[in-house]
């Protein structure tokens, strides 16, 4: 009986063991990180079929330096260790040469390190605090920069908004958000008293209290505007509260950051006409290589109805980039690769290009849309050329004398300005 | 200067070499004080669940050694008494003392047992997934903190005394057994020899026969009378042919209170029993 | 022939305003059709200043976003469903044009600064509009900014005005612009001040702000007095504001504990899939909404009695299935409903997609009850308690009245003797698992129309209803209740102190600590059986 | 001492597997080690790091499976809250791996990290202090899930809270740490927690060395657990354990403060998971409040159920298989995973109630008769 148990026992372990080496590398294998479970899962699944959908538009095209690509698809289940354990496992178990993957901050920094340690290549498709700026990563979502802070000059200038209530869920997009708010703000010379600063849990659904305090805040008077770092799960109720106690968009208009057309679809509109949101791209925007991407998209998931979104055409463009930039390079080494990306320019979906800077973050134009009653964006206002996003942000204490240049001879994600010095990963 | 001087000398009192620090030594069971011969004292007990009174004004004596049966109808009380005696319910008022010092209402379930008062539950409850000579070593009279548990070992007298109850009780064939495995009777021996096994002064047995054979049955007479003199006994029983052959003082529970106490001959001509028990009629007739 | 003549009548009639229209207006009209955003605000001004009433419908469909124009001829075209089909009909002819559809139209734009401006001239156009409502609602707009000529016209309307509110309405106007004006007698400010001391409109709070701050020392201490006035009810408004969500809340944690107070209080079974049966109830609400889109106001009267019966039928298949085979087995029955509630989520994301669906709000249950301008009470909230309260009293009737609840009871309080009886315990067993299911199906329906219908809906409750039913004491229904709107209005007086995360760390701190006091609850089970 | 090596060499029979079990677990953390480190990487025998850390995690689930079985397999105290103590033990050894970055982190603060420079932070909270040497850190992932079950445990079996009410104040309990630990005023990095970790005693996290010699410690730390564990169990406070189990009252009216064991034993076991989540923190290189969440503390007991309770190495197997099960399971059918999750629980509560030891000791019985049959026709 003993020996039973020994052998079974041995079969499971070796069955973890044997690993399997990938034969002769004759397909470009793509890594495709997002939660296909759990509670991200819901703003995942889409970049995952958005890379499939690139990864098959691109062999159709003949693959790349002859090769076809292989999508490598993980479930890291929005479980944060297991991004770091699917991350090795992508790189070590399947020796993928690139990875899209990752939307919350608490996943990329859990991928961070083991990316960095391997010398893997990830795109990080998805709008983010920014601080942060990695030679293995290269971010195609907006800094707080290209969404934020034109967000709030559009509020002041258009709006003559006086008063602002910064909403947002606690975790690090939204405090480090306000923090730049709040500073810019400050330097704009708006008082202490007419900031209003509010975290709640994650999926919080009783808004009750605090959308009566917004109202209250906002009967003072002045004109009063919400900037929402509201996430996820959190919005439905929240704007369904909004629309109750009938707070409409001309009394107390909502700005938010990461409220897309996906989001939306989850919802009835009608209360929320006019609300606003400021992103680097909204599906209404009629350009022809955004008809053609809808197109596309609607037909790779054979629903007629199917959105798109801000991280999707920022996938877009980071794919389209790093085709680029290997074609250009001529291997997929992630070194040659990654200096190749580095000035790196390719259509939006909105008109112009996306040029792919030295901190290895986009210039991209900023566009604030409002809310219609059939679920998508009307875009108001856009600013006049691109904007180049910020690695590190220029109001707050800590990272004003930062930098990011990963040309030589800085090479240094965060480099002092004042020091001289590149701290962290380069110390 | 009086006060430094004091607490100096309980600090040098404290490093003695002659005396272990009193947290230190071990807990001995203070002595049960019999000298009046009473070993339990239950006074004006009075407990209500939800307005119906379980025990009402209950007064209660027991001599050291005396073998004491509790009769009454269902919801007499009985169970409920030896609630209150073993700690396991608070009364509203009242008080039971074991000798003339314990005051048991101020300690809990594991104190009481510890004074040696050891009680049988009128379902057989046994530990059924251990074996029947681990239910008896659990059982053993000694230190029961935990840090002593874990180092304890069983000493030869403690298996010595473990085989004699095992005789006793009739179980020495099915001592490695599982208890769970045991009949419905031999579950209650079991029960018996684990109050055994702890050296009890006070037993309190609850339905001790129901469910055993006739054999059965005069076996576990034996054994209580036999146990009677040294400890002290008190059996709750319906079955009137047991009481009647092992009782020398009967007490008949009524509606939370004593109705009557007296030999068996004496309770059966009382007529306040006789009513409770047989109706009015019987009375008339 | 009668018939054709009036038609043509009526045609030449419905064609008469623009007919009759000034050229002036027409030209605005269609430049309304080229402009750009920015500049649409000068076209708006001169707009109303030219025209009239008749202008209203342009503005109202501009305000509302169905205004539209032609591609071909750029004329103008308002967007409405008519059976559940979008149309396109003529601004003024009111005629549907059925060769229209979504590809020959283009929208006129509007925003928020847009939106501000038309609700302002769409008050002036109205106030002398038929209906009251919308003559008070008219003035109440205009509170914002009065000027002279807003004076004057009130004051011309003052004395035709027969409605009492709306006469309130226009003094409490007439009073702050009397206030703020310097040129008028001080006695007459003050005056005024004093009527505006018993008015909780916001307009009014500002204006007095102001006021305080005015260089007549007179001036500024009435406005200060008349600014205590009003504070102090204002307050007390908060207070019953904040003692409705409490209630609100409390009631959406009733609705979904309640369901588990049966199947874990009567019968002991932790069901830890009860969250997903809240969640079926929504999804069913979602579906019924799908099946009938045309009928959104009477969808909910479908989805409660559909919401039941699908999560009552899931909760008696996982009864039979599963659950009646661990019966006396309480922490098992825990895993084997863990599984099932995975196996429900994935089994929604599948069929679903991951996303959250979208659930309409019934019109009769959006929007809220102004009971003044400080205190409204939300409409949704009102009838969810209101439906809470009455499941929690339909519930209690069918325990305490039906044969089924002495059934359940019988069965939960001594099954071997229910079972002796005669009683079927097996299918009471499935019967009161299908009705705690089956209400917390209809929770989901009420859960529907406050926050998301996502596959993690269910999760998002399940701690706190176990909360509410360990509080109140198992097996308790009344226990249930007052539980559940004692954490609500706890946890609702605790945020505005601590924020919304310390108010639930302290309510679940406190339950820890309360459970130590009293370890069976708020109402515990009394007597020799609770053992 | 030599009484306490006494006492261990006292060990009964009851535990006649765990010996065995002991010695295949320490050989194949040494084989697996041997060929991560000497074999070459083309070998076919070779064992990736990413292997060895795999099976590092699973070896820290294990250890977390032991703890769960202890009190509710051997005491009948089902504890839905386990995972706050792996956790509080896990951020006690990600705070000192925190202050081990010292100026090396993106700032280049000298000791603030670098979640508290970008809050705009001027000083270390209190509870950071210390936390910079390695003996304080560990005594601080012992001492803070211990305390914290001694408190807990102290305040719920004095007033007698038993039975599914424990379980749901331990999910309580979880539950309100994890809502704390979301809060970045907090001072452990909110939602993002502890993460980027460079080295720890000095020896770089990254290198295959140091991931092996981790995971040899958990293997070590897990023999060791398990030994003790059977030791104290086969004695007779593992058989008052047992009858406190299965009769709580019967025990307390023999003499025993069943209330007292019970709290010492959940300490002993909340200190087994803190272990758990210190020697888990370093080998996968984040901590953060997800796990506190009440699901994660409900999978663990799923991983007892399953390898069946009331066996130590039943819940090491639970641990190690379900998990096994999950990694495959995510990698073949990401969409399908769930589904096969909840089936095996399902199916596992249904028809194996002792779990998988349990089946192989119905096997053996079924097996035995049958040959004692045959034996006697």
């Amino acid at each position: 009986m003993k020996i039973k148990t020994l052998a079974s026992a041995i079969a499971l372990t070796s069955a973890t063991l044997i690993a399997f080496p990938s034969l002769a590398a004759d397909t470009i294998k793509v890594g495709v990180l997002h939660s296909l479970s759990g509670t991200m899962a819901i703003s995942e699944t889409t970049l995952k079929d958005t890379v499939l959908m690139m990864v098959e538009e691109q062999n159709k095209k003949g693959g790349l330096l002859g090769k076809k690509l292989e999508a490598v698809v993980v479930d890291p289940a929005s479980n944060w260790p297991l991004f770091a354990e699917k991350a090795r496992e992508l790189l070590t178990e399947e020796e993928v040469d690139v990875i899209f993957g990752c939307w919350t901050s608490v996943s990329r920094k859990s991928v961070l390190p083991v990316i960095e340690e391997l010398n893997g290549l990830m795109f990080y498709p998805v709008q983010y605090e920014g601080e942060e700026s990695s030679k293995n990563v290269f971010y195609t979502g907006a800094a707080p920069n290209q969404q934020a802070i034109p967000a709030v000059n559009y509020l002041k200038d258009e709006l003559e908004v006086e008063r602002w209530v910064l909403a947002g869920t606690d975790y690090v997009y939204p405090r480090t958000t306000n923090k730049i708010l709040e500073a810019y703000l400050k330097d704009m010379g708006v008082a202490e008293e007419d900031i209003m600063i509010n975290y709640t849990p994650f999926g919080h659904s009783d808004w009750q209290s605090i959308v009566s305090d917004i109202k209250k805040f906002g009967s003072a008077g002045k004109k009063t505007a919400v900037v929402s770092t509201i996430n996820g799960d959190a919005n439905v109720p929240f704007y369904k509260e909004l629309g109750n106690q009938g707070i409409s968009s001309e009394d107390i208009p909502v700005v938010a950051f990461s409220v897309g057309e996906e989001e939306l679809s989850g919802l009835d509109t009608a209360p929320l006409v006019g609300h606003l949101a400021a992103w680097n791209y909204f599906q209404s925007v009629e350009t022809d290589e955004n008809e053609e991407f809808i197109t596309q998209w609607q037909a790779f998931t054979g629903n007629p109805d199917r959105v798109t979104n801000d991280p999707m055409e920022a996938t877009f463009i980071g794919f389209n980039m790093w085709a680029n930039a290997v074609t250009e390079a001529g291997t997929t080494d992630v070194d040659a690769v990654e200096q190749a990306m580095i000035g790196q320019e390719t259509p939006n979906l909105t008109g112009g290009t996306a040029v792919m800077n030295k901190n290895h973050h986009l210039s991209k134009p900023v566009l604030i849309g409002e809310i219609q009653d059939d679920g998508q964006f009307e875009t108001v206002w856009e600013t006049d050329g691109v904007v180049p996003g910020d690695a590190w942000s220029d109001f707050l204490p800590g990272s004003k004398d930062l930098i990011a240049d990963w040309t030589d001879p800085l090479k240094c994600g965060n480099y002092n300005t004042e020091t001289k010095m590149c701290s962290g990963q380069n110390y | 200067m009086n006060a430094i001087d004091q607490s100096l000398q309980s600090l040098r009192d404290t490093f003695r070499r002659d005396l272990v620090w009193p947290f230190l030594a071990p807990e001995h069971a203070a002595k049960v004080d019999v000298s009046n011969q009473m070993i339990l004292y239950v006074e004006g007990l009075n407990l209500s669940f939800d307005g119906f009174k379980a025990l009402n004004d209950l007064n209660l004596y027991v001599k050291d050694g005396e073998l004491r049966c509790l009769i009454g109808a269902n919801g007499a009380g009985k169970t409920t008494l030896m609630d209150v005696i073993t700690g396991k319910s608070k009364p509203d008022s009242g008080s039971v003392f074991f000798g003339q010092t314990h005051n048991l209402l101020s300690k809990d379930e594991a104190d009481i047992a510890q004074l040696g008062i050891g009680r049988k539950f009128q379902k057989p409850t046994v530990f059924e997934e251990q074996s029947v000579f681990d239910n008896l070593e659990l059982s053993l009279k000694t230190d029961k903190r935990v840090i002593q548990t874990l180092f304890s070992r069983l000493s030869p007298s403690e298996i010595d005394r473990i085989d004699e109850v095992l005789k006793i009780i009739g179980l020495n064939d099915q001592r490695f057994m599982k208890a769970g495995a045991l009949s419905h009777g031999q579950k209650q021996w079991l029960e018996i020899g684990m109050l055994l096994v702890s050296d009890p002064r006070l037993l309190l047995i609850d339905e001790p026969v129901a469910g055993m054979t006739a054999q059965e049955t005069e076996r576990t007479a034996e054994l209580l009378t036999s146990l009677a003199g040294e400890r002290t006994v008190i059996v709750v029983e319906h079955d009137m042919e047991f009481v009647r052959s092992i009782a020398r003082t009967v007490t008949v529970l009524h509606q939370g209170s004593v109705l009557a106490e007296g030999t068996m001959d004496q309770i059966q001509n009382n007529k306040d029993v006789i009513e409770v028990y047989l109706g009015e009629e019987a009375v008339e007739a | 022939m009668k018939r054709i003549l009036r038609l043509c009548l009526i045609g030449i009639f419905m064609a008469l305003p623009t007919w009759l229209m000034a050229v002036e207006t027409k030209n605005l009209l269609s430049e309304l059709t080229q402009t750009k955003l920015s500049k649409m605000p000068a076209v708006l001004e001169q707009l109303e200043a030219q025209g009239d009433e008749s202008l209203l419908p342009v503005f109202r469909a501009w305000l509302g976003g169905d205004l539209y124009y032609t591609r071909a001829d750029s004329h103008l075209v308002v967007k409405t469903k008519v059976a559940g089909e979008t149309v396109y009909m003529g601004v003024f002819s009111q005629e549907v044009d059925a060769e229209l559809g979504s590809k020959q139209v283009r929208k006129i734009k509007v925003n928020n600064k847009l939106r501000g401006l038309l609700r302002g001239t769409i008050a002036r156009l109205q106030l002398t509009s038929k209906q009251p409502e919308l003559r008070e609602s008219a003035v109440r707009e205009l509170l914002a900014d009065l000027d002279r000529d807003t004076f004057t016209t009130l004051e011309a309307l003052y004395p035709q005005e027969t409605h009492s509110s709306v006469q309130e309405m226009m003094q409490t106007a007439l009073s702050l612009y009397t206030a703020k004006d310097p040129k008028q007698s001080q006695s007459a400010r003050l005056a005024a001040i004093d009527y505006l001391s018993a008015s909780l409109e916001n307009d009014v709070r500002n204006g007095l702000v102001q006021l305080s701050q005015d260089g007549n020392a007179v001036i500024a201490a009435a406005s200060n007095k008349a600014l205590d006035r009003i504070n102090q009810s204002v307050e007390r408004y908060a207070f019953v504001d904040q003692l409705f969500f409490g209630l609100s809340l409390g009631s959406v944690l009733l609705l979904a504990s309640i369901g588990l107070a049966i199947t874990f209080g009567v019968m002991g079974v932790i069901n830890m899939a009860h969250g997903e049966m809240i969640m079926l109830g929504a999804y069913t609400t979602y579906v019924v909404q799908l099946i009938m889109p045309n009928y959104i106001d009477y969808s909910i009267w479908v989805a409660i009695p559909a919401a039941f019966l699908v999560s009552g039928l899931m909760g008696v298949l996982i009864e039979r299935l599963v659950i009646c085979r661990l019966h006396g087995r309480p922490l098992e029955t825990l895993l084997a409903t863990f599984g099932i509630s995975l196996i429900l989520q994935q089994l929604v994301r599948t069929i679903f997609s991951p996303l959250n669906r979208q659930v309409s709000t019934p019109s009769w249950m959006s929007g809220s009850w102004e009971i003044n301008p400080v205190l409204s009470l939300t409409l949704n909230r009102l009838y969810i308690l209101a439906f809470a309260l009455l499941v929690f009293i339909a519930l209690v009737l069918i325990l305490k009245k039906s044969s089924l609840g002495l059934n359940v009871r019988a069965v939960s309080q001594n099954r071997s003797m229910a079972k002796a009886m005669g009683v079927k315990t097996e299918w009471v067993d499935a019967m009161t698992f299908g009705l705690g299911s089956g209400i917390a199906g209809i929770a989901g329906v009420a859960l529907s129309q406050l926050t998301n219908v996502g596959p993690n809906l269910g999760q998002a409750y399940i701690i706190d209803s176990f909360m509410v039913v360990v509080f109140g004491g198992v097996g308790n229904l009344l226990g249930a209740l007052v539980a559940a709107f004692t954490l609500g209005i706890a946890n609702k007086f605790l945020e505005p102190t601590t924020g919304a995360v310390l108010a639930a760390i302290f309510v679940l701190v406190f339950i820890i600590l309360f459970i130590q006091k009293r370890p069976k609850g708020l109402f515990p089970q009394k007597g020799r059986a609770a053992e | 001492m030599s009484k306490l090596l006494h006492w261990f060499s006292a060990g009964r029979t009851s535990g006649k597997y765990t010996l065995p079990f002991v010695i295949l677990l320490l050989g194949i953390t040494l084989l697996a080690s041997a060929a991560n480190l000497l074999l070459p990487e083309s070998s076919a025998l070779h064992v990736s790091t990413y292997s060895i850390t795999l099976l590092g995690k699973y070896l820290c689930y294990a250890m977390l499976a032991l703890a769960v079985d202890i009190i509710w397999g051997y005491c009948g105290i089902l504890s839905l809250g386990h995972g706050a103590f792996f956790a509080l033990g896990g951020y006690a050894m990600g705070m000192y791996l925190m202050r081990q970055i010292g100026d090396r982190g993106v700032y280049g603060h000298p000791t603030l990290p670098d979640f508290m420079v970008f809050l705009d932070w001027q000083e270390l909270p209190w509870f950071w202090l210390g936390m910079d040497q390695f003996w304080f850190a560990m005594i601080m992932a012992v001492l803070v899930p211990g305390l914290l079950a001694f408190v807990f445990g102290w305040l719920a079996f004095r007033s007698r809270v038993t039975g599914v009410y424990l379980s749901i104040m331990t999910q309580a309990l979880t539950y309100a740490l994890l809502l704390a630990f979301f809060r970045n005023e907090m001072g452990f990095g909110g939602n993002n927690g502890l993460t980027d970790f460079k080295e720890i005693l000095g020896f770089d996290l990254q290198s295959d060395a140091t991931r092996v010699s981790l995971f040899i410690i958990t293997a070590l730390l897990l023999a060791l657990v398990l030994l003790v564990s059977q030791r104290i169990l086969s004695s007779r406070l593992g058989k008052v354990t047992l009858a406190v189990r299965d009769a709580e009252a019967r025990t307390r009216f023999i003499g025993y403060r069943t209330e007292r064991y019970k709290v010492w034993l959940f300490v002993y076991s909340a200190v087994i998971a803190g272990v758990a989540g210190a020697l888990y923190v370093p080998q996968v290189g984040i901590i953060n409040p997800g796990e506190f969440s009440p699901i994660n503390s409900i999978e663990i007991v799923i991983w007892v159920a399953v390898g069946g309770r009331g066996t130590l190495i039943g819940a090491i197997i639970g641990a190690l298989l379900v998990n096994y099960a999950k990694t495959r399971f995510t990698a073949i059918m990401p969409d399908g995973w769930l589904f096969a999750l909840g089936a095996l629980f399902v199916l596992v509560t249904l028809f194996l109630p002792k779990g998988l030891i349990g089946l192989y000791g119905q096997l053996k019985s079924k097996r035995q008769t049958l040959s004692t049959q045959e034996a006697s026709s």
